[in-house]
């Protein structure tokens, strides 16, 4: 998605209103109130925002940072969702353990969808991974383990290092809170990588990249696997948390609503994904009194926000801080 | 013959869907020359320079690089091995600063281009590299400019600066003067000539001007196949290509 | 512990219910929280309708009990487990929900009751129709109140085969409630004589049923018993019919709502039998309530009730009484209440809640009019047989539920 | 054997719907390079017209079926006007995002409205009823949607790839400005071609009406399984469309008959062989 409008805070930085120290107290700051957070705000609602801000921030590491769009990562949530819950439910294993599993089932299923969509680009390879996705649905319908229409229920949380259980309030948001630190450092951390160079080259100008000597599709093959594998995480720890994996996560709506969440916070920026999710997951709690209501208002906020606002509420607030240097 | 071209291309042919975009062209490209590809709007220069760098697959035909033949190898490989492209639009980074954008072109010889788990701080080693390329171009200005924000002539100039970095044997430029001004144009015309010390241009232009005035060799195309080559002087006087040029005007 | 509570619990009973008693509702206000599906699948069922029928119960009742408000409110689940899990928990927690009731959907149930369990609040089932809550998954805390998978397959399924359709064959819901109801039916044709030939499975939500119709044909079978719900069984109807399979082979509908009748018409859906626990038109006091359901303000498409928009009022009622009588809105005492008081109102002559959690009342297996036979809108059905609760629905030994057992 | 000819034939009646969805997508891929997520929720629209038309207005089929896609192509006009044409410039996903969004609009009022249950449209008086073909009972109405479908797409097929016209159209997708230098209306011809792919949508949407039950969701569980068909068919391709559309469908018969339980994922499958050995698609050119 070349030349449409993402913003980046580079000139922020130029200019000095971004620098590392001020960074680095914004990213603490921003932990020590996802710390306290719990205290205030309902916890379920927050470890699902925070998982959901997860799936988001993988999801951006794809379509803000590649520019590929992946109609189809719902596929990734879900399926690790799945696993993670049989793992925990039925073998028995310990929490982490189960995570892992799923995390690594989503990553080779990455492989494999992203191996067959990168042969085609653009809108070709978001509908290609939706029609993937949609097999995964399909799958998943079928197959005993994961209970068809009624989902799989009564996920055990377990202990976290074998020690700690996780059924408490704050046990579990805790836990979660770790989950989503790592991951998001993860993402972080590839963002601003010699590989993340290199991936944003690609998003800017695929051919001029090709034509630099990279091997675009192999770039972009590891960026959906990596991708694929976080959204896995964010899956995985989701079914702990709500005890439960269902179809909606591996639902076509789910795949665009992470859209949504990195459209409305901002793709391409860092903290855009998590932004859009809260902003969007909390749209669905609070919102869920208006009823069939809550589709329309998600599908004008779409609108909306393709048509006039497509930086993001992130992308627009690095843009008026530019225009009103501090 | 092998050690004098560095790129020949024996009946290079693409279809697409019964339509003959490229027939039959034999290309003799030599080493350390300036090449010229001309000819009149849809006669398939274009086409070629896909080919040659592997953007599209021929329907038939062989091409041969530094004595290899590379028809069936993948376009990242055939950069790789110094062949080298520019667009016939821009090609840069556009939300990348400038010095990024070079930086992207000397990132891949440090071999960490996979290394999603290393800071970014590491690719500072190739600032002093970037900067002495942007200087050559004269850019050394305009380091932290965001590309999008440059004006064209020196997109173009940037375009070169990262083509450089790669350090080609083969630089294939596409319409490396296309909708700049005058003065831009001089410019850029000087660039090439410098950069062309030591290494192989082959480039499509329009301007017969440029083209007069830089160009060791000419291959005249129409319709997808050869009209004519050899020097500027001799080229520009073959009642063939006078015809084509005149039969469909730019 | 649970002495305790026994002993706290008769020492309650003994109370006058009233002054001190005001006390013993939680947080000072009752809030029963109809968690249904208000804009997909099932919401003409349920949905918007049984948020009012609640409500109606609650003005009925005077909009107070023990002195402290009755407060009804209403979400969406969008048939998503997901979805009613978090609500139910968001609803425990943080709005001091008493009593959760509807809950269409066996996927939902499932995901809801374990929570209400959990956080001991009473749950009362309507629009559910997996057998398996009063049974194997039965709660202390449940109550399936209007009908289940059981009393379908019996009304239904042991009727057709007397009339003489001895071969079945099904077409299926590719989901828990669809092949539990297959089974159940299955087993009850068997029972009765009959032999089942086949079934074809489908995902939820299909919109062409020709494939399977056509195995359904090829098999020969007098009987397709449609093991599905909604906008599934109504397709399932239009289509046979569009492929000259009815009447050749009988429909039998194992979950037809009369809302599902109202949207096929009655020229697609006439002669089909189905069992429902309860029809408008069948006396005096079903007509009077029905009628002022249908009439009222938020009724915003004049829609007859549904058996479980009905069976909503009576639980409703028969829950706020038993707040009443027992002084408090304490789950334990008030579960044991409305299990020790028979039911008596317009949907439910003399039901009773078994211990297990069953609302065993009295059911209908009706016959679908034809275009002629009916005198105007919502005049469907023809009562063929009225079947007694305990036939209608399993004893308790039968229901295997752990609770019961010592 | 009886078995296997009847899932064919419904088969080749799914792929006449597959065939006059997918051409509807290529032909605004093609022409406006957009791809139109919310074609699943116009051809629902285009049903719902009919059956609004025909409970409140008490206009009957055969009008219905040139009304209600003419309603549904002003609605797209009117869409193409306001929103779409500000996203041209852009990246074509935006186009998906922007009708991807427009779906959840569409399906939402219409669920507000309607409610999900279903709305039941009579098959025409001169359609009813159906004929034995030995193996089925073929109703005479399925008989008439293939026959339909089948003739709508082929004279689609025949005005883009035939006629002047339809060079026209090609044309203005290859170069728009050299076609606006002759002297036509470039914008004006995007938004009428938009306008008649939407109104393709709708008009298969009155023809789904008899068939299937007029209810919101229809559209949506359609769509994907479409863009499937067009992946495959590859979308550059008019003819690839209709050709791949029907022969997905009787793919699928033939699933359903072997082994019913791959039915749903057949298609995807399919895909996933098709872009192993042909990226571009079946019927598609290289980029």
């Amino acid at each position: 998605m070349s030349g449409t409008g993402i913003h980046e805070p580079r000139t922020l930085i130029r200019m000095g209103v971004i620098t590392p120290r001020r960074k680095a107290i914004f990213f603490a700051v921003m932990a020590g109130l996802g710390a306290l957070a719990p205290f205030a705000v309902y916890p379920v609602f927050l470890m699902n925002v925070l998982c959901m801000a997860l799936f988001a921030s993988a999801f951006n590491l794809l379509l803000g940072y590649t520019g590929l769009l992946s109609f189809g990562h719902a596929a990734f949530l879900g399926s690790a969702g799945y696993v993670t819950g049989h793992a925990l439910k039925v073998w028995g294993w310990p929490t982490e353990a189960g995570i892992l599993l799923g995390t690594l089932v989503a990553t080779v299923l990455g492989l494999v969808i992203g191996g067959l969509a990168i042969r085609r680009s653009g809108i070709y390879f978001a509908m290609i991974t939706l029609g993937f996705a949609q097999m995964i649905y399909f799958v998943a319908v079928q197959l005993p383990f994961t209970g068809g229409e009624d989902g799989l229920q009564g996920i055990p949380r377990g202990k976290a290092l074998g020690l700690f259980p996780l059924e408490g309030r704050y046990a579990m948001y805790y836990f979660v809170y770790v989950v989503f630190l790592l991951g998001f450092y993860v993402i972080y951390r590839t963002i601003h990588s010699p590989f993340g160079h290199v991936l944003r080259s690609i998003r800017e100008n695929e051919p001029r990249a090709l034509s630099l000597g990279y091997d675009v599709d192999r770039y972009k093959l590891v960026a959906f696997v990596i991708s694929a594998g976080l959204a896995g995480l964010a899956g995985a720890t989701k079914a702990v948390v709500l005890q439960f994996e269902t179809l909606t996560d591996v639902h076509w709506h789910k795949s665009g609503e992470v859209v949504l969440m990195t459209l409305l916070g901002g793709m391409g920026t860092v903290m855009g994904p998590s932004a859009g999710a809260l902003i969007v997951v909390a749209m669905e709690n609070y919102l869920s009194g208006f009823g069939d209501w809550v589709t329309v208002i998600i599908g004008c906020v779409f609108v909306v926000g393709v048509l006039a606002f497509r930086r993001g509420f992130v992308g627009e607030a690095a843009r008026l801080l530019k225009s009103f240097p501090i | 013959m092998g050690d004098d071209f560095i790129l020949i291309t024996e009946g290079l042919r693409k279809e697409y869907m019964g339509f003959v975009a490229v027939n039959g062209v034999d290309l003799q490209v030599r080493r350390g020359s300036i090449h010229a590809l001309i000819g009149p709007n849809g006669a398939g220069k274009t086409t070629v320079f896909n080919l040659l760098t592997r953007f599209q697959a021929p329907t038939a035909g062989r091409i041969v690089y530094k004595g290899r033949d590379i028809t069936r190898e993948r376009p990242a490989d055939v950069a790789r091995q110094g062949m080298v492209r520019s667009f016939q639009i821009s090609a840069v980074f556009p939300n990348l600063t400038v010095r990024e954008n070079v930086r992207v072109a000397l990132q891949r010889k440090l071999g960490t281009s996979f290394h999603f788990w290393k800071s970014d701080a590491s690719l500072r080693v190739l600032h002093e590299r970037a900067e002495e390329l942007l200087a050559a171009v004269d850019l050394e200005a305009y380091q932290d400019t965001v590309a999008v924000e440059l004006p064209y002539g020196r997109k173009r100039a940037l375009e070169i600066a990262t083509t450089l970095a790669l350090e080609p044997e083969l630089m294939l430029l596409d319409e490396p003067t296309q909708g700049m001004g005058h003065e831009d144009v001089g410019r850029v015309v000087e660039l090439i000539r410098r950069v062309s010390a030591g290494r192989t241009i082959l480039m499509v232009e329009h301007n017969l001007s440029v083209v007069a005035n830089l160009s060791h060799r000419i291959t005249v195309l129409a319709r997808g196949s050869v009209l004519a080559e050899g020097p500027y002087a001799e080229v520009s006087k073959d009642p063939a290509v006078l015809e084509a040029y005149i039969g469909a005007p730019e | 512990m649970k002495r305790l509570a026994t002993l706290a619990l008769s020492a309650l009973l003994l109370l006058p219910a009233a002054g001190r008693a005001a006390d013993k509702v939680s947080d000072g206000v009752v809030k029963i929280g109809v968690l249904t599906d208000m804009t997909g699948f099932y919401s003409d069922l349920s949905g918007p309708g049984s948020v009012l029928a609640v409500r109606m119960a609650v003005d009925d009742f005077g909009g107070k009990v023990l002195g402290k408000p009755v407060q009804v409110i209403g979400a969406d689940h969008q048939n998503k487990a997901d979805i009613a899990s978090a609500t139910a928990r968001k609803w425990f927690d943080e709005e001091k929900v008493d009593a959760i009731v509807d809950l269409p959907n066996s996927g939902t149930g499932f995901a809801v009751v374990p929570v209400a369990t959990e956080k001991k609040r009473v749950t009362i089932l309507s629009t559910t129709a997996t057998t398996a809550f009063t049974g194997e998954k039965c709660t202390p805390y449940n109550i399936h109140y209007t009908y289940n998978n059981w009393m379908l397959a019996n009304g239904t399924g042991r009727e057709v085969v007397k009339q003489g359709g001895d071969t079945w064959f099904f077409i299926t819901a590719d989901y828990v409630f669809g092949k539990s109801l297959e089974s159940d039916t299955s087993d009850v044709v068997k029972a009765s004589g009959g032999k089942v030939l086949g079934f074809a499975r489908h995902p939820q939500n299909s919109s062409d049923f020709s494939s399977y119709l056509l195995q359904a044909q090829a098999s020969g079978a007098k009987v397709i018993g449609m093991a599905n719900a909604g906008g599934d069984t109504i397709n399932t109807i239009k289509q046979a019919k569009e492929f000259g399979i009815t009447p050749k082979q009988t429909l039998a509908g194992l979950l037809v709502f009369i809302s599902d009748v109202h949207s096929l018409g009655l020229d697609i859906a006439k002669g089909m039998y189905l069992t429902t626990s309860f029809y408008w038109d069948t006396d005096d006091q079903t007509r009077a309530w029905s009628k002022k359901f249908q009439a009222h303000p938020d009724n915003k498409k004049k829609a007859m009730p549904t058996m479980t928009q009905a069976g909503l009022y009576s639980a409703t009622m028969h829950y706020l009484k038993a707040i009443q009588a027992v002084g408090a809105d304490d789950a334990d005492a008030v579960i044991a209440k409305m299990k020790a008081t028979p039911v008596n109102d317009f949907f439910s002559r003399g039901g009773v809640i078994g211990p297990d959690g069953l609302h065993r009342h009295e059911s209908f297996l009706v016959q679908v009019k034809s275009p002629a036979e009916s005198k105007g809108p919502w005049d469907y059905y023809k009562i063929l047989k009225r079947i007694p609760a305990a036939e209608a629905f399993p004893s308790v030994e039968a229901q295997k539920c752990p609770l019961v057992k010592k | 054997m009886q078995a296997l000819f009847g899932q064919l034939l419904v088969g080749l009646i799914n792929g006449s719907f597959y065939a006059l969805l997918s051409l509807g997508l290529s032909i605004i891929f093609g022409l406006v390079n957009v791809v139109n997520f919310a074609h699943g929720a116009l051809y629902m629209t285009g049903a719902f017209f009919a059956w609004i038309g025909l409970s409140s207005l008490g206009i009957g089929y055969w009008p219905a079926l040139l009304l209600s896609p003419l309603a549904v192509g002003v609605l797209g006009v009117v869409v193409e006007r306001t929103m779409l044409r500000r996203l041209y410039q852009l990246d074509n996903l935006y186009g998906l995002l922007l009708t991807f969004g427009l779906t959840l609009i569409i399906e939402g009022l219409f669920h507000h409205q309607y409610g999900n249950s279903g709305n039941s449209f009579p098959v025409p008086e001169a359609l009813q009823g159906g004929s034995n073909l030995g193996f089925m009972y073929l109703p005479k109405y399925r008989a008439w949607v293939v026959l339909v479908s089948l003739l709508v797409c082929f004279a689609s097929w025949f005005v883009i790839e035939r006629t002047k016209l339809g060079a026209y159209l090609r044309a203005g997708t290859e170069n728009p400005r050299l076609l606006q230098a002759f002297g036509v209306n470039v914008p004006l011809m995007m938004t009428l071609t938009f306008g008649f792919g939407v109104a393709l949508a709708g008009f298969a949407g009155v023809m789904a009406a008899p068939i299937y039950q007029v209810s919101p969701s229809m559209g949506s569980s359609l769509i994907i399984v479409v863009f499937a068909v067009v992946v495959i068919g590859g979308m550059g391709s008019i003819f690839g469309s209709i050709v791949t559309g029907v022969g997905l469908g009787l793919v699928e018969g033939l699933t359903k008959y072997l082994y019913p339980p791959a039915a749903a994922t057949v298609v995807f499958a399919i895909m996933a062989v098709v872009l192993l050995l042909r990226p571009a698609g079946l019927f598609g050119r290289e980029k």
